[in-house]
């Protein structure tokens, strides 16, 4: 901990923060919806921002791989011209959890994975990442902490944590200097401060318990030994294929890509839309052949894709433990119960124990 | 002179729809002269039993897609007089609002897309794009806009999707509240262009003398969402006395019933909306009768699109003047609410029954609902403008036929419908919703 | 928001000129096509390009000529959908997208100096065709050759002329079946699996390549295990859903696998533990 | 090459699905350069006797004479498009079939009913073989678009065989669930964009249930929620009775 690598900020002053980044770029920030709903929204003032809120509806992945993007233009006049484009604007993210940021960076890995999604990384640039620590769980659903992405590491330029007199503020980019500087609202932090910090991190410790009977490391082990699990079949009736928890999810990337002509028919655009392994035509090939057809198969190829297939391709753990995909599945199917269960199938049946 | 005669208009057109036209003149004699509406009927009134009063505005809205709002209002007052819920001041604004949306678009479709096109001697809009390019831009920009004003306070203009019964599920946010007062302002526009372009156009001279019926009411607003039934001829009920003003009769060649008050036949609709309350139309809308020449009490029944040019006017006036009441008060929006029926009972549920009048662009609509304790229909019954035009209309062609007996055939069927398109009717609904007793079942 | 044109784009496309169209079947057309720019496409057997048709859709096609053949590059396209169809209704002279190729082929390296069993179900000739005819081209490379192809019935049969030049060569045993005769039909009658038992091949020399439909591989890869064919000398080319051709889009996933950028050519080895494979 | 010459007729329905074509607004001047209207009733009067290219089919097949008289529409018609619930999964219409049709009939029509013959309702598909399918009630104007658009290309639209949910959440819409309501949403074809979830109401299923909807999770789903079982069954009713006769 650099001492000057962290700034303080008045707990009253933080509504005038927020307020004094919005003349610099496309702010997007938590805003209530009712009902324990949130949404990352363009925002016009401070006073529309949520400062203590569940994870969002759909997670801020929507600013980087958007819900859909253009990603060729065509003229088909006399002669074929295609151009291929992406959209992208200057924004500002504030109050990202850092399970979401845990998120953000799982995309990272994949698409700078070659071939480079240039898109991608042009829209990256041209975003801000303003973090607020959660100091305590969010709701029961949430399993950050088996993740490891309950505590701030790196990928954003400013993390906020709130202290009793202050929020004390990591600056952890030239990016997030800047904007720092702009103001003057803000004070140089103090040794006493980074020691509350500090105990402030020990005390999550505490307070963020492994939420899953097991460890991180013990997963592939797990997984391997779990491909015929009668978890997953217990999935097939349960599961609507309704796709709400791949939308929702800061890890899932899967699109599809369709195409839009103008009314001359001789104009237009290729796009991609996000899309999802729960539905049904996903992996359907001409001919009618599905190969993943059961629900149950679908279901554990989610569960694979977040906690056994990207841990050979990319060393990671697909799932951020935000919770999302229990909290919206209307058919209460909860991943930490999977997880849970898929645990104690396998444990009485080859005797041996996962913790 | 002897003369003999056939017109069938198989399908009229440009009616919302399917009705023929029968006319037979044998040795310079009017044989047969009739309107009959030959649509499916659909049994609406059957399929409701068992359903929730809960659904009736979702579903009675698909009787009729042109006057879908009004259906659903209709539909929203009967259901909870039935059920005891008093809607809120909010709510009624909003209402009133959205009664103003339905007029101007079934209006301005039927002025424009409709009417005109008879007007200038061609059959549809389309031959138009070419020579008045300007008046068609015009309509479409018009219905565009009256359908987005829709879009942004229900959801859409063809079954309205947040106005249910306790309110609505979705209220304006500010940005929207001034979304819609700038779409009006530029109807505003659009709409003394209108003025200008109908001054010039000329209608064919007939009359008719009948009862006019409308609801009226003693506040000073132009009634349109609440009120007595009233009369031209001086006689006034409360809705619940609706029957007394229907005297539902059956001919023998249509399926539609027919309805009668005082004399053979009345009529409602715009004209009549117009003969009886013309006092309370706003002062711009008085101001484009005047320019129009329109006077009560009118009895052309072609002229019942002036009528529609001037209420348009009015609904425009008024709809911005709500909105800028309700800018005022700002949109209170704790009173959103829930959708729908829900069977774990958060909403009220009582035995009950109630009656729901509502002027549509058409005219009077009377939906009249009875549910048992759980909210679930025992009796519809439902009275729609066009039954109620459809015999004034043929008493209207019986001393219209003998008139323009001289004229070609040709010429007599395009005036005879001409004057049917001009009541505007909706035959769809009319037929989609004929029978009115559906008698106590269990 | 900025709107930038990204040249670099993965999903930037090639321009290529229809050459030439020949109808093969009912529902099959052979497609010659050069780039505009007169480039030169670069592949090995096997792989495939996305070829677009703008407007309409774009899809994966596996390339069917032999990579040496320096003046064209082809694509047999069978009609069963938007694209597929579209494509179906253009002639010589109609310009198409095309980026690629992807995925990983045949791996002739280890092929060479070894016999191939050739297997093709039905369409499943068209990447083969590209192998079979650069094994031709460079005939000494490879020892025995034997070619078994099936389809459903008489009519179906690709390249007609061309196999018809192949069962000919004495340094290549041909062999073809259709599961429903007609009467003009000689040749055998029955599934292609019926075939395997009969050919004569020492299987540690041999590599086998198949393609076919989904519901071939499981019947021919247990004949082929049966005959002594080492699990990882038996290829097997894939057909998924597939929107990128890249590893992104999730849509050809097998598993831990991207038939896209894994494959579409897997060993046996490398996927028979694999439940979603087969 | 002369513009396509498309047609608009309709069934029993409330016009809805047409007058949203109508509501398009002034884009319908461009639609009429690329394509001849020649017959749509309700705003023209024009009539036409030769082939259609297109025919647009508002509304469902309840009687003898509907059915005779769209057999002829689809001799004349080379591609013939179901327009809306109505038409393409029978709609609210479908409510009548849940009752013996002779009852239906003297429960609306007293004795008479005999001069008001009536079948059993059914979808467009389920009399004639229909080419292009554009659902609900009413249609969404840029769906028709896209499938006129589609029409013109000679290439297939494909209905989303996944749920409104799908949209639903890229709306970032509230869940219905979540305010403990029951919505159609999870069983009901996408395309509409959750237009009524946008608005606050609940999904009613007027697209038609999606290929393979998982009926007993969705039962199993209302049981969590309290909500009885035939009240879903009435919920599925409301629009998608017809498929039984698919
Ligand atoms: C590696 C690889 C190589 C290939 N090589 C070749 C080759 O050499 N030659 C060749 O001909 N093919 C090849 N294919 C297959 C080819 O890609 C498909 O046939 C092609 O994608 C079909 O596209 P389409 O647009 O014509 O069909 P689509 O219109 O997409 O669909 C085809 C069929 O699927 C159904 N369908 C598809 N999507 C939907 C939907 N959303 N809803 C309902 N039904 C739907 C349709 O009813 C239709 O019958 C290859 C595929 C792969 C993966
Ligand atoms: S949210 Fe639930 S019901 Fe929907 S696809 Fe996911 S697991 Fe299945
Ligand atoms: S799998 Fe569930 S908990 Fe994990 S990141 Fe995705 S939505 Fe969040
Ligand atoms: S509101 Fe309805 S459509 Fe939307 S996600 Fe929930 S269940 Fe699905």
């Amino acid at each position: 901990m650099k001492i000057e690598q962290y700034k303080l900020l008045e707990k009253s002053l933080l509504k005038d923060f927020i307020n004094s980044l919005i003349p610099i770029a496309n702010v997007y920030a938590p805003v209530s919806k009712g009902f324990n709903n949130y949404v990352f929204q363009n925002i016009k003032s401070a006073d529309e921002v949520s400062i203590k809120y569940i994870p969002t509806i759909i997670p801020p992945k929507k600013f980087f791989l958007p819900k859909k993007e253009n990603i060729l233009q065509f003229f088909i006049e006399d002669e074929l011209k295609v151009e291929p484009v992406t959209e992208y604007e200057n924004l500002i993210i504030f109050g990202v959890h850092t399970c979401d940021i845990a998120g953000i960076k799982c995309l990272n890995m994949v698409l700078s994975d070659k071939p480079k999604d240039t898109a991608y990384l042009i829209r990256k640039k041209h975003v801000t990442i303003i973090g607020i620590e959660c100091n305590d769980y969010c709701d029961e659903y949430a399993s950050c902490s088996f993740v490891g992405a309950h505590m701030p590491t790196t990928g954003y330029d400013l993390m906020f944590t709130e202290l009793s007199e202050y929020f004390i503020v990591h600056i952890h980019s030239s990016k997030g200097m800047d904007i720092i500087e702009k103001t003057d609202i803000f004070k140089d932090a103090s040794i006493a401060q980074l020691e509350e910090l500090k105990i402030l991190r020990n005390n999550k410790m505490k307070i963020f318990n492994n939420e899953i009977p097991t460890e991180r490391r013990y997963l592939p082990d797990l997984f391997d030994r779990s491909f015929n699990a009668n978890v997953w079949k217990e999935l097939e009736q349960k599961c609507l294929s309704c796709g709400n928890c791949t939308a929702v999810c800061p890890t899932c990337y899967c699109f599809d890509i369709k195409e839009e002509v103008d009314l001359t028919l001789k104009a237009g655009e290729r796009y991609r839309v996000w899309f999802s392994c729960q539905l049904d035509p996903f992996a359907k090939v001409a001919g009618g052949h599905d190969f993943r057809k059961e629900r149950s198969a679908r279901q554990r190829h989610r569960f694979y894709r977040k906690f056994r297939y990207h841990i050979d391709r990319y060393g990671m753990v697909f799932c951020t433990g935000c919770g999302r995909c229990s909290r919206t599945c209307m058919a209460k199917i909860n991943l930490k119960e999977v997880l849970t269960s898929l645990i104690r199938e396998s444990e009485a049946k080859i005797w041996r124990k996962w913790l | 002179m002897s003369k003999n005669i056939n017109i069938n208009v198989n399908y009229l057109t440009r009616v919302e729809g399917h009705g023929n036209i029968v006319v037979e003149v044998k040795d310079g004699k009017l044989e047969i002269c009739r309107l009959e509406i030959v649509e499916s009927p659909r049994f609406f009134e059957a399929f409701l039993r068992g359903r929730s009063i809960y659904e009736a505005p979702h579903i009675t809205s698909r009787i009729c897609g042109i006057c879908a709002c009004g259906h659903t209002l209709a539909s929203i007052q009967a259901a909870e007089d039935a059920l005891g819920i008093k809607p809120t001041e909010q709510t009624t604004l909003l209402r009133k609002l959205l009664l103003h949306y339905e007029e101007l678009d079934s209006h301005i479709l039927h002025i424009y897309l409709l009417v005109a096109p008879d007007l200038v001697g061609v059959p549809s809009f389309v031959p138009l794009i070419k020579f008045h390019p300007d008046v068609v831009r015009r309509a479409l920009r018009m219905k565009r806009l009256c359908n987005e004003l829709c879009d942004i306070l229900v959801g859409r203009h063809v079954h309205p999707i947040s106005a249910v019964v306790g309110g609505f599920t979705k209220l304006p946010s500010e940005v929207e509240l001034e979304e819609m007062h700038k779409r009006l302002v530029e109807l505003q526009k659009d709409m003394e262009a209108t003025v200008e372009l109908f001054n010039g156009l000329k209608f064919p001279e007939f009359e008719r003398d009948t009862e006019y019926v409308a609801l009226v009411n003693d506040e000073g607003e132009y009634p349109l969402l609440y009120g007595d039934i009233g009369s031209t001829d001086g006689y006034r009920v409360s809705k619940y006395e609706y029957k007394n003003v229907t005297n539902e009769f059956i001919v023998p060649y249509a399926s539609a019933k027919r309805t009668k008050w005082h004399r053979d036949s009345y009529a409602v609709g715009a004209l009549a909306r117009f003969n009886l309350n013309y006092e309370k139309l706003n002062p711009k809308a008085k101001e484009a009768a005047v320019t129009l020449g329109l006077k009560p009490k009118c009895i052309n029944p072609y002229l019942n699109t002036v009528a529609q040019i001037v209420e348009s006017v009015h609904c425009i006036e008024d709809a911005i003047r709500i909105i800028e009441l309700l800018w005022q008060k700002g949109i209170n929006h704790d009173e959103v609410v829930v959708p729908d029926i829900n069977e774990k009972g958060i909403l009220p549920q009582r035995s009950g029954e109630g009656v729901g009048a509502v002027e549509v662009p058409r005219g009077l609509l009377i939906h009249h609902y009875e549910c048992d304790e759980r909210g679930i229909f025992r009796n519809a019954n439902c009275i729609i403008p066009t039954n109620q035009n459809t015999h004034n209309i043929e008493l209207d062609m019986l001393k219209l036929v003998p008139e323009i007996i001289n004229q070609s055939p040709e010429e007599i069927k395009l005036s005879l419908e001409m004057l049917v398109r001009a009541y505007d009717p909706c035959i769809s609904c009319s037929v989609h919703m004929v029978v009115i007793k559906l008698g106590n079942r269990d | 928001m900025a709107k930038v044109v990204i040249k670099d784009s993965p999903y930037n496309l090639k321009k290529a000129k229809i050459l030439d169209v020949k109808t093969l079947t009912e529902k099959e057309k052979l497609f010659k096509l050069v780039f505009e720019d007169k480039t030169w496409l670069d592949f090995e057997p096997g792989q495939f390009i996305m070829v677009s048709l703008m407007g309409i859709g774009e899809i994966p096609v596996s390339i069917c000529s032999s990579p040496l053949n320096r003046h064209y590059f082809e694509i047999c396209v069978r009609a069963v959908g938007k694209v597929t169809n579209s494509l179906h209704k253009l002639k010589a002279g109609d310009i198409i997208g095309v980026r690629g190729p992807y995925g990983n082929g045949f791996p002739i390296k280890s092929l060479e100096g070894h016999d191939l069993l050739i297997i093709a179900g039905g369409l499943g000739i068209a990447p083969l065709r590209s192998l079979i005819l650069y094994s031709i081209d460079n005939r000494r490379d490879f020892g025995e050759i034997h070619i078994l192809f099936g389809c459903k019935t008489p009519g179906e049969l690709l390249f007609e002329d061309e196999i018809e030049e192949w069962s000919k060569r004495l340094d290549i045993h041909f062999a073809c079946t259709v599961d429903r005769a007609d009467p003009d039909w000689k040749g055998n009658v029955g599934l292609i699996t019926s075939l395997i038992p009969g050919v004569d091949i020492d299987p540690l020399r041999t590599y086998a390549a198949v393609v076919g439909p989904p519901v071939m591989y499981k019947f021919v890869i247990k004949e082929l295990l049966a005959k002594g064919l080492p699990v990882d000398q038996i290829l097997l080319s894939f057909e998924r859903h597939m929107k990128c051709g890249m590893g992104k889009c999730g849509r050809c996933q097998i598993q831990n696998l991207y038939c896209c950028k894994d494959g579409p050519v897997f060993t046996f080895k490398e996927i028979m533990d694999m439940a979603e494979a087969l | 090459m002369s513009k396509p010459k498309v047609a608009f007729f309709d069934f029993a329905c409330c016009e809805g699905c047409q007058l949203q074509v109508a509501n398009i607004g002034e884009p319908l001047i461009d639609l009429l350069d690329i394509v001849q209207v020649v017959e749509f009733r309700e705003v023209m009067s024009e009539k036409w006797d030769g082939e259609f290219d297109v025919s647009f089919i508002e509304g469902s097949i309840t009687d003898e004479h509907a059915v005779e008289r769209i057999k002829k529409i689809r001799e004349r018609s080379k591609i013939l498009v179901a327009l809306g619930s109505c038409a393409t999964i029978g709609g609210v219409n479908g409510m009548k079939n849940s009752f013996p049709l002779e009852e239906v009939g003297k429960y609306v029509y007293g004795e008479s009913y005999k001069f008001f013959p009536t079948l059993q309702t059914k979808a467009v598909h389920q009399v004639v073989p229909v080419d292009y399918f554009i659902n609900g009630c009413p249609i969404y104007q840029p769906e028709f678009i896209t499938v006129l658009k589609c029409i013109l290309q000679g290439i297939p639209y494909y209905v989303p065989e996944y749920p409104v949910c799908v949209e639903c959440k890229l709306n970032e819409n509230v869940c219905m669930y979540d305010r403990g309501l029951t919505c159609m949403g999870p069983v009901t074809k996408a395309g509409c964009n959750s237009w009524c979830i946008n608005n606050g109401n609940i999904c009613y299923g007027c697209r038609g249930l999606t290929i393979n909807p998982n009926t007993e999770g969705f039962k199993e789903v209302l049981k969590k929620y309290n909500i009885p079982e035939d009240f879903l069954i009435k919920k599925i009713e409301m629009y998608n009775k017809c498929k039984e006769l698919d």
